[in-house]
């Protein structure tokens, strides 16, 4: 029996074959999950994807916030299920306030696909146990809207809480407050982040294989839960 | 019918790189004296019915939960004749705003 | 500001066509010529209504009839080699070719020039949306986007205005349609100041059996619009915009700019595919230029003939637009399918799931006319294929200008050449980081090259490479290439060229080369100059086609590129797609481990017409373009494919504008080593560096293949000379000069930043 | 100090798919009665001197040339009070258009 990983393809979801693949080639097996339908199909954990959710009309992630399947995922989050929202998924999360803060505009104004070096801060989360803390990482980051914002406070509050899970290392490729990529709520069960780990899965397509590690993560922590 | 405008602001503390970008460029197209620029969002929402206090309670609603995200933005609600044309856009001194 | 919109007390009917045939009607306005007039009424028999006049101006335009450019685009029909992987030819929305193991791939070029220079963003990126619904509409997924692009000079404001939207749009759309940008053309030049050419090109994958054809056949199935609402988007555009000169003098002839919605175009893909997997799909066509006119004269003309539509039922954004406008609306994003009675259901229901709108909008009859009414009021009634098919056709005059023989005359031999090694030096590191040379990352950095998760290699790669099977590795190959220089020396030749370039960047990722689509942008056919380039650039590329074995499988023309009298330089865009057995064996461009031998594959002669160095460090066009000599290139390509299966190089470049220097630079940076070269015996030095030879390639040889790799050029009789080795930080030509690799990377990658930052 | 206000809407016949995939949105979200969206921007300038005809006519221009893409868009220029808080945001009374 292996986990079960749902990958949620809203209207615009573009990388939820590719979140699909890189559960599979983590061992789990992936679940797609329909925007519309409120059933989460008994999954383990979830996967909201990358890509333009409604053509990021309005505000990236707004309208996808309020679809059905998001009703369950919000409750099932605040249950403690592993949640991971990956760019547009990351910005969906911050637009459902499980996570705080929220993503704008590159500061360069451009949209950027580069192969982005990472800092794993976190380790102690769902999505990243198999990470060693400090471990540097590279994976396709590919957004126009990944500038991490929130007020001082809450900043300071992340980092006091040690909820910064990502940093970007080298030049900051969007303006992001910290240089922060990535965060988790106070649990730790839900993550976001801009970069793109299911793009860095298979040494032919991707800069790397940096980004396997989230999804056999998950897969264990699943494993150990269901265990325990 | 009734045209109500909502327009969205990012929060003075926010950074907004969009406006400085447009202020960075207008020396450099000749303009001179624009001491700062702040880029945001307007909607025009028709509606089917009259603006009053219903509806705009209902406008301020949708403002707060889905047209501004309010972690990062302000909003401003007010109430323009819908026969307006742009060339007579004046605004309607009714004003209100919530953060 | 919209175009010309004739309101009239009701629709003009066919039964009032009939009794008022003395009725003047503004044939000139929409672009027809008194003849083309003449015809219609001689086919109608009568008048045509005022939605018939719509649908023939539009469809008879040079943009939809190919009018003035048909009589030579037939040599890619009839020279056409024969070819095993050509499931459907030439004729249809794309071509489609066998790659083996029951996958069948498509893949077209087309142009959206003129749109672009209006309106950059929305321009180019309606540009993307057109290209990837033709692909999608013979019934394949779209999985891959290539840009080549042409701009003015790099230095030039306006194209600070063009170049940003135009990329930004490109981006912008394909991004959000989550199609991952493989490729394309950055190209700077004067003559391309008021007409920049903005080219795109889609790529999908199907299995065989899903192969569909843009066809109305069965009476009773029902005709269903999907997508956008029709608006006024670009009305007369197919006609006016296209195919005239634009010309800022006439505001009013400016057409409503169609903006893209990628985000519905998204819809359209998923929606659309879903449809074809259940099977509920007859024919299907996509709209674009000519919008309902074209779907629908197009599916009845290629089915039995008979269609009936009732235009009333087409979801409108604008209720205001007339049935003229209605036909002639380029609003993007919309569909047209054909779909038997008994699956209609559940085709609106699968739209229904994508929130896609869905409309029957007609049926096919067993007529063989096509039917338009309105209102119940019949406004068309017309044999489609006079309107799809049998526009008018013309014999351009045309003639070698007087001019061509002074230009070819102007040798660039006889330019001053660098006479020490620090010329050499400074002229390499100019040529490196001229705009034309420089590194394009600002612009492919706002490209999302990694979405679906199946590139295998991008720009600044050779070719673009993806994955079709996760499973077996089969994968395809693709590049696009085109020099406007080489063809304004030689339009015959130029076209060659740009066909050798596209097929050696595929050869030189491993893949083989298997059929062609093109582009050809060109100046205004009304000038016999114009008319003779064109002319002399299709033969050119229909017998190199022949040689080398690859079928022209569908492509595009644009003309009228031209401001007054001054056209664009002739300017054939070709693209190449290979297959490629296992893409894990693709060959990368660069140059990573330290003692890896470089071959030089291919003969060097002292070859400047056309240069990159003659244009950067002289500012010359003249003479001729290098030679061409299609057997080298098979051969070439042989034995880059072969190396590659077998294990023997773990590098290769082609060599194209700039010469050696510029390809050595290049995989140096990319793989972050220098290179040691040593010119080799019988050529001199600048000869060796900057000649622009074709035929050639730049590979690193791992010393334990050496043996066998040079043998095997041997046997085949491929000249391959040892030019260095990969070492060091720097790229040093021994006895001439030494350019560490950080000061290369700086001048070839802050060229582009510096202009456009 | 003064602050002029631009406000760019895509010009009607344009198509506007934000102000659509808002207004489709807005059922879902339990929000009736709203016929028609269309979605703009605004920029706030803040100009180191007065908001004269001058001023306006530079803005104007900016506008026309910057601001706005004129194949696509209609700009409205305004003038709002420089002490104006955004709970008081009515608009001054003085607007115009141009194409
Ligand atoms: N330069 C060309 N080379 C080869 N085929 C061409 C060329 N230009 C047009 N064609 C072919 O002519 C047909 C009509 O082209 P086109 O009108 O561009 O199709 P669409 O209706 O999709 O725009 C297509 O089959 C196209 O591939
Ligand atoms: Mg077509």
């Amino acid at each position: 029996m292996s986990a079960r990983v749902g990958v949620v393809t809203f209207p615009g979801s573009l990388d939820d074959r590719d979140a699909q693949r890189a559960v599979r080639l983590a061992g789990a097996e992936p679940v797609p999950l329909w925007h519309r339908d409120r059933d989460l199909k008994q999954v383990d954990a979830v996967i909201l994807p990358g890509g333009f959710s409604y053509g990021d009309y309005l505000r990236c992630g707004a309208i996808a916030r309020f679809s059905p399947v998001m009703e369950t995922v919000i409750d099932q989050a605040r249950a403690g299920m592993p949640v991971l929202g990956i760019c547009n998924g990351f910005q969906v999360l911050c637009e459902s306030h499980l996570l705080p803060g929220a993503l704008t505009r590159n500061d360069h104004l451009h949209f950027i696909c580069r192969d982005q070096r990472l800092r794993v801060e976190r380790t102690a989360t769902p999505w990243t146990s198999d990470y060693t803390e400090g471990q540097e990482i590279t994976v396709p980051l590919k957004n126009g809207e990944g500038g991490y914002v929130a007020d001082e406070r809450t900043l300071d509050a992340l980092e006091a809480e040690g909820r910064v899970v990502f940093r970007y290392l080298g030049r900051n490729p969007n303006g992001s407050r910290r240089d922060i990529a990535g965060v988790c709520n106070e649990a730790g069960n839900v993550v976001g982040l801009m970069p793109h780990p299911e793009h860095a899965v298979e040494p032919l397509t991707g800069p790397t294989t940096d980004g396997l590690g989230f999804f056999t993560s998950v897969a264990s922590s699943v494993m150990r839960k269901l265990v325990s | 019918m009734a045209r109500v405008v909502v327009e969205v602001m990012l929060k003075p503390e926010i950074l907004d790189p969009q406006g400085q970008a447009v202020q960075r460029a207008l020396p450099r197209l000749g303009f001179e004296g624009v001491t700062d620029v702040r880029q945001g969002k307007r909607f025009e929402l028709e509606l089917d019915g009259p603006a009053d206090e219903a509806a705009l309670a209902r406008v301020r609603d949708m403002a707060e939960t889905f047209l501004a995200n309010t972690v990062i933005e302000d909003y401003t609600v007010r109430v323009e004749d819908a026969g307006d044309t742009p060339d007579l856009a004046a605004a309607a001194p009714a004003g209100e705003t919530a953060q | 500001m919209s175009a010309p919109r004739h309101t009239r007390p009701g629709p003009d009917t066919v039964e009032r066509a009939a009794a008022t045939p003395d009725t003047p009607q503004p044939w000139a306005e929409l672009g027809l010529k008194e003849d083309e007039y003449r015809r219609i009424r001689e086919i109608l028999g009568r008048r045509p209504t005022g939605a018939e006049l719509a649908m023939y101006s539009v469809m008879w335009s040079e943009h939809c009839s190919y009018k003035s450019s048909k009589v030579h685009l037939r040599q890619f029909g009839e020279k056409a080699p024969h070819s095993d992987a050509l499931l459907v030819g030439i004729g249809e929305q794309a071509g489609v070719v066998d790659v083996g193991q029951g996958y069948a791939v498509t893949f077209k070029i087309e142009s959206h020039n003129h749109p672009s220079y209006v309106e950059p963003y929305q321009g180019a990126a309606t540009g993307v949306g057109g290209i990837v619904r033709d692909i999608l509409a013979m019934g394949a997924r779209p999985v891959a986007v290539m840009d080549p692009l042409r701009f003015g000079a790099a230095d030039h404001p306006d194209t600070r205005r063009v170049l940003p939207g135009v990329v930004a749009g490109i981006g912008g759309y394909g991004n959000c349609l989550g199609l991952p940008n493989i490729g394309g053309e950055v190209v700077f030049d004067p003559c391309y100041q008021g007409n920049p050419l903005v080219n795109a090109l889609c790529v999908g994958v199907m299995r065989h059996e899903d192969i569909h054809r843009a066809t109305a056949s069965g009476p009773g199935n029902k005709v269903i619009l999907y997508g956008a609402r029709t608006g006024g988007d670009g009305i007369g555009g197919a006609s006016i915009l296209a195919s005239e000169t634009f010309d800022d003098a006439k505001p009013s002839k400016r057409p409503a700019v169609q903006v893209g919605d990628p985000f519905q175009e998204k819809l359209l893909i998923e929606c659309t595919l879903e449809a074809f997997r259940e099977g509920l799909v007859v024919g299907i066509q996509d709209l674009g230029a000519a919008g309902l006119s074209c779907a629908t004269s197009e599916l009845a003309s290629a089915g039995t003939g008979g269609m009936r539509v009732d235009l009333e039922a087409v979801p409108l954004r604008d209720s205001s637009l007339t049935p003229e406008e209605i036909l002639m609306s380029e609003s993007q994003e919309r569909m047209c399918a054909v779909v038997a009675p008994e699956h209609v259901d559940r085709f609106l229901a699968l739209c229904e799931k994508w929130d896609v709108i869905a409309t029957v909008i007609g049926e096919v009859t067993d007529g063989d006319r096509l039917e338009i009414y309105w209102h119940g009021e019949q406004i068309v009634s017309v044999p489609p294929r006079t309107v799809a098919h049998e526009g008018p056709v013309l014999e351009r005059p045309y003639a070698r200008p007087a001019w061509q023989d002074d230009l070819q005359a102007d040798d660039a031999a006889r330019l001053p050449r660098p006479a020490s090694g620090e010329e050499l030096r400074a002229q390499a590191l100019a040529l490196i980081s001229s705009p034309n040379q420089a590194a394009k990352s600002w612009i492919t950095d706002q490209y999302d090259r990694y979405v679906l998760g199946n590139t295998v290699l991008a720009f600044p790669e050779d070719a673009g490479v993806i994955r079709v099977d996760e499973e077996t590795g089969l994968g395809v190959a693709l590049a696009t290439d085109g020099n406007g220089r080489y063809a304004k020396l030689d339009p015959y030749a130029g076209a060659q060229l740009a066909l050798a370039e596209a097929y050696r960047n595929v050869a030189a990722t491993g893949a083989r080369p298997l059929a062609v689509t093109d582009c050809l942008n060109f100046g205004s056919p009304e000038d016999p100059a114009v008319m003779w380039q064109f002319a002399e650039a299709t033969r050119g590329l229909a017998d190199a086609c022949q040689v080398l074995g690859t079928p022209v499988t569908g492509g595009n023309v644009s003309l009228y590129n031209q401001t007054g009298d001054a056209a664009i330089h002739p300017t054939p865009v070709v693209g190449v797609l290979g297959v490629i057995d296992d893409v894990a064996r693709r060959t990368p461009m660069a140059f990573r481990e330290e003692g890896q031998l470089l071959y030089l594959l291919g003969d060097t002669a002292e070859e400047f017409g056309g240069s990159a160095w003659s244009q950067v460090v002289h500012g010359h066009l003249g003479g001729l373009p290098p030679r061409v000599d299609l057997e080298r290139e098979r051969l070439l390509a042989e034995v880059l494919i072969n190396a590659s299966r077998d294990g023997m190089i773990d590098a290769a470049h082609d060599l194209s504008d700039g010469g050696l220097i510029q390809a050595v630079a290049e995989s140096c940076l990319r793989g972050g080593q220098g290179a040691r070269l040593v010119v080799p015996d019988g050529l001199d030095a600048f000869t060796f560096l900057f000649s622009e030879s074709a035929g050639r390639a730049v590979v690193a040889v791992p010393r334990s293949e050496e043996v066998r790799f040079t043998d095997m050029c041997r046997v085949r009789g491929l000249p391959a000379t040892r030019i260095g080795v990969v070492d060091g930080t720097a790229l040093e030509v021994q006895g001439q000069f030494s350019l560490p690799l950080e000061q290369i990377r700086a001048a070839h990658e802050n060229t582009l930043p510096a202009l456009f930052g």
